[in-house]
């Protein structure tokens, strides 16, 4: 392989936590912990790893509902990642916001907004200020196949576009929004993708359960936006293993194919085997990493269960500064 | 038999929908997931893929596309998931379903219909537990819908779809499993509810008590409770809120002399806000206290659910101000 | 020229009426007897007139606030169109809209919103009748290179798209939206057409200042919808001859530009000359017809200024049916 | 010197851009231009293209990258020309410019201000003419600024935009060209009017007037005319719609012991709805009488000039109204 070492620890490392996250959530919520809906992530980690392994310090990132554990990869530490899970005073918003609007400015991590879309020219204004500090950073937006349906997306790709403003457009192709294939819900296979050229911006479409096919075609394109070449476009297909939300029976699709993505396009199990077969890592090796990271999760489980609520006097804070 | 309000929606859309071969249902996830709640299930079965159909997420071309189709001779009876989508078709809303008639003279008709799902539900979020009545209510032009049991549904909805003016209806989430006893019969009368007519939920002298939606129930158990206490609590509800049937509600108000209103939404330019005004306005004389506002706390609504609980108005909280009232 | 004398004189017949239209439009507003702003077309007519001369009966319109005489054109009789522009009783909507909402449903004219983009997917609903209908029309969207940024366009692509609808798009790119240059304001240099691809749309892109070129390329793309072949984009390329608004001193823009487009690129007096040279026309005929048509918009005016307006008790009328 | 409001607009923004080199502005043609107004004449030469910039017609991209901008560390000043068109990006605003913060944690600040041109101007029609501060009321977490005269909308604009919140900051756009004597030196001192306090426009005995933006100088006039028929009118401008001055506002209620709320948006959930049911609902015993709504007529804006008077209040409208509470 073309890699050190290092780098492809570092890579199995965070597609590991990531799933090991997705899998906590799951079972959190299965046990009635969670308020609202969690939306697992579960196989598609490969394609926030994959291309979030071209970020640097000072970047910002507008991550979505799916795969929330991405806010844990670019530094939402475990106790408030489950503190805001489970809707403690430990959380990002101290429980006000919730798992699916997390947001943390320490590490770039813009917010999201629970309405598909509306959050989709705020990378674009962390663009703005970007170029006025004169950085060579960059600022991605990640929503699914489904959520790029919206106008505010297409204002947002326009206004990066007119600006030349550094901005990834990842558009996390699943194959679903809730229960509409993205055959159906799209004219164009590759829905964010097959319409850059139209906003004037370069883009690449990679298998997204491929975690190095991933980092590299985002390479390409995050080193083009970093040189001030204006916004692009990365799409990275996947599937979705799990349900929307927990709960979905997902009688609207063929069991045997998402049998099939579970068993084939599985990325942490392929990378993992890769790294096997070239004497990178052990069997043990990753037994180990798995037993130790579960219990860094159950310690911030814990921990967050132990931590207090807010409490009603406390309901209007933060509201204005 | 007992009928859960979720189902009275989904047989409305469906005895409509075989009654009339040019109302057609389209929105989110509404054909073979059978809406997200799964209010309706079946439908693409019977129907067809050309009258029960998906839409990607596009709500401005939902609407868009309703307006279009209504206008030409169809009767779409689209949906929009959660209420609180509505603020991203806001414009096609506000601007053109309520006054596209106005703006371009009586030739044109809009016989179309909003649904929506409305309110908090545990843990749902800020985004996801809006009540927008009273945002629409700004609009003029715009018939508002908002029922409270399953009878008043399915008898409100099929008017809606009936009716040649445009209808946000508005269904409270947390109601979809509340189930009512309605008789067989009666059910399947194919019976229907005029649009701007309220409804007396509970007879009492002492306040007239207007309630809207999930707050109907909870009204009901305060005015139990309070005659306990000795408050005779008239319970209103409006099902209607725009155009509003004051011809009942100050009916009321003129026997009981004092009103208050309960809603799931935010206090400020709430439902309540309005209402109170109007009361206050109208019926000055009649009134013998000020018109209590009893509704959710002006807070983005927490994802914390004990938190949730606390900012929405429960039988406790009624019961609370109309003591107060006294 | 491969055309019947008919349909040439039809066209020119057209092109001519709503250039004196648009003049006339002009004319009145300056004598301050116009509410609210009108919007010239001076200039763009042959987009209009090129496009629609592939319409049928049974066809829907979803025409825009430039060029309004375009509702003219598909059959709104001068009473109502000059009872609307005036704020009379006889108008459209008895004055209650105004000319930048002109609708007339028996002339299949959907209406249009005056905020912009948000009646881009009236045209696709139309087209769901036409579909349930089983009848071979087509729905019309027209709208400026501007308004096509908005994102509910977007969304009434892919809707009309995903369901295959018989919509035809059309932009009509006239080079600014305000002051705004189209280069400024788009990432590509057709608005639309550039981005029809992204929706697994055909697209033609015409010189909108040539009336045939333009029914030429319309009357392709017109025919694929009619067909049965989904949604489609035409791109008509023109340019605004008049400030945005009148009054608007275009300060912002070259005025030489302005004054060879002008010339060159005049839709009517290119199309005259074209015709007189084949003898199609005479300049004689020519004038007679702007006499005579002089004198029919003349009487209208009159007939609209002589016409009653809505009184107070009449104003809560036609809000509910 | 005499300076018009909107000339006081463009002198904020200036003066603020001078002062802080992380404000920029932008909108749909701001730059070369100069807004369609013509307050922004001049900026771009100024302060250049990175500080003053075009948009194309995509407000959802101006209202996002606002907070984009805000949260990262600069300080946007966005216009989105026509009130009106809130409503494209209703849900960037109602949802995310106004909970972001609560939702997202204290770390999170917006200091990002939205201009826009509100209210009525001969013929501008149903979709030119709104006004839309009673709808983003209801939604907590924004402050709303409608000011009235030159003076404060310079003070204001400036505190807008220093302010750490997110400000809604409504022009009526019938006054821009209104003009108002002010002292050079004063005018030219970098003053601020704090926001969320309101301003007592004229003193008086018998009834308190909240009047709010262009209906101020109406007021105004009626006040003066009402004064020669024996009745005192005080005049209040709240200038921050939210959050509100109660405390300058129930001052004046608890002298006078009436009140009237006029605005020039529709009636039906308008400010004058939450106003009124604020004031009964809390001052009741203060009051003699019900609080009086006067506002635009609940329709669609007519594009009949005549009739678009008709609907708006004037000075006549708001007389008659007082007269009646006597
Ligand atoms: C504007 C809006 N419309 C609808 C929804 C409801 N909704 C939540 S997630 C979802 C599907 C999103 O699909 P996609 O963008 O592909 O993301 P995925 O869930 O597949 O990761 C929908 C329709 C929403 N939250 N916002
Ligand atoms: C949503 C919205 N934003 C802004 C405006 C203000 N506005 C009216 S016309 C116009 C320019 C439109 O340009 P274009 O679409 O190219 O049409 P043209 O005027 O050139 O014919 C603008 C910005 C509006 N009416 N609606
Ligand atoms: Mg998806
Ligand atoms: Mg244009």
């Amino acid at each position: 392989m073309k890699y050190e070492n290092d780098f492809l620890l570092k890579i199995h490392k965070e597609l590991l936590e990531m799933r090991l996250l997705e899998a906590k959530m799951v079972d959190l919520y299965a046990e009635s912990r969670v308020p609202g809906h969690i939306h697992s992530g579960m196989g598609q980690e490969a394609a926030f790893v994959g291309v979030l392994a071209t970020r640097k310090p000072g970047d910002y990132f507008k991550l979505a509902h799916r795969v929330v554990s991405s806010s844990y990869l670019v530094g939402d530490p475990l106790d408030t990642f489950f503190g805001e899970i489970l809707a403690k005073k430990t959380g990002n918003s101290g429980g006000r916001g919730g798992i699916n609007h997390t947001g943390r400015l320490c590490d770039g991590v813009l917010g999201m907004s629970g309405t598909l879309g509306c959050d989709a020219a705020i990378p674009v204004g962390a663009a703005m200020t970007i170029e006025a500090e004169g950085r060579d950073n960059v600022a991605f937006f990640f929503a699914g196949d489904g959520a790029t349906n919206r106008g505010p997306v297409y204002e947002a790709m326009t206004l990066a576009a007119d600006w030349k403003l550094p901005v990834v457009f990842v558009c996390i192709n699943n194959g679903f929004g809730i229960s509409t294939p993205t055959e159906y819900s799209s004219p164009v296979p590759n829905v964010m993708a097959d319409k850059a050229a139209g906003f004037n911006m370069p883009s690449v479409v990679v298998d997204g359960t491929n975690v190095l096919e991933t980092y590299e075609g985002a390479s390409k394109i995050v080193e083009g936006v970093r040189a001030g070449n204006g916004p692009a476009v990365i799409e990275c297909k996947c599937y979705r293993w799990r349900g929307h939300f927990e709960g979905d029976q997902c009688a609207y699709r063929d069991g045997a194919v998402t049998q099939m993505n579970m068993e084939e396009k599985d990325c942490v199990k392929n990378f993992e085997k890769d790294l096997m077969d070239q004497g990178v890592l052990t069997a043990d090796q990753i037994a180990e990493m798995r037993e130790s990271f579960d219990k860094e999760m159950e310690a911030s489980i814990a921990h967050a269960e132990a931590a207090p609520e807010m409490t009603a006097d406390e309901i209007f804070d933060y509201l204005y500064v | 038999m007992k009928v859960t309000f979720g189902k009275a929606i989904g047989d409305a859309l469906k005895e409509e929908m075989r009654r009339d071969d040019k109302v057609l249902m389209y929105g989110e996830d509404v054909a073979q997931f059978g809406n997200i709640f799964g209010l309706t299930r079946g439908m693409l079965d019977e129907f067809g893929p050309k009258r029960v159909r998906n839409t990607p997420i596009t709500e401005t071309a939902i609407i868009g596309s309703a307006i279009g189709a209504a206008e030409t001779g169809l009767r779409p009876c689209v949906e929009l998931m959660y209420s609180d989508f509505t603020t991203v078709c806001f414009a096609e809303i506000f601007h053109c379903v309520s006054k596209w008639r106005y703006m371009h003279g009586p030739e044109f008709k809009l016989p179309l219909v909003i649904r929506n799902a409305s309110g908090s539900s545990n843990g749902a979020g800020a985004e996801h537990s809006n009540c927008v009545e009273s945002l629409f209510m700004h609009a003029p032009g715009l018939t508002i819908v908002t029922p409270s049991c399953a009878y008043d549904a399915k008898g409100l909805l099929k008017s809606a779809i009936r009716s040649d003016n445009p209808v946000l209806f508005c269904e409270p989430k947390l109601l979809y499993q509340a189930k009512q006893e309605i008789p067989d019969d009666v059910y399947n009368s194919d019976y229907t509810i005029p649009l701007g007519l309220a409804d007396v939920k509970r007879q009492g002298t002492d306040i007239t008590l207007v309630a809207i939606g999930l707050m109907v129930p909870r009204a009901l158990e305060a005015a139990e409770k309070l005659a306990a206490e000795g408050i005779s609590v008239e319970v209103i509800d409006p099902r209607t809120i725009a155009p509003l049937d004051k011809d009942t509600i100050y009916a009321s108000i003129r026997k009981t002399h004092r009103a208050a209103i309960v809603e799931e939404g935010n206090k400020t330019s709430g439902v309540g806000a309005e209402l109170a005004a109007q009361f206050q306005e109208e019926l000055y004389d009649e009134l013998d206290g000020p018109v209590a506002r009893i509704a959710a706390l002006d807070v983005p609504m927490p994802y914390n659910i004990p938190m949730e609980h606390y900012s929405v108005p429960d039988a406790n909280n009624i019961m609370e101000t109309i003591r107060g009232m006294f």
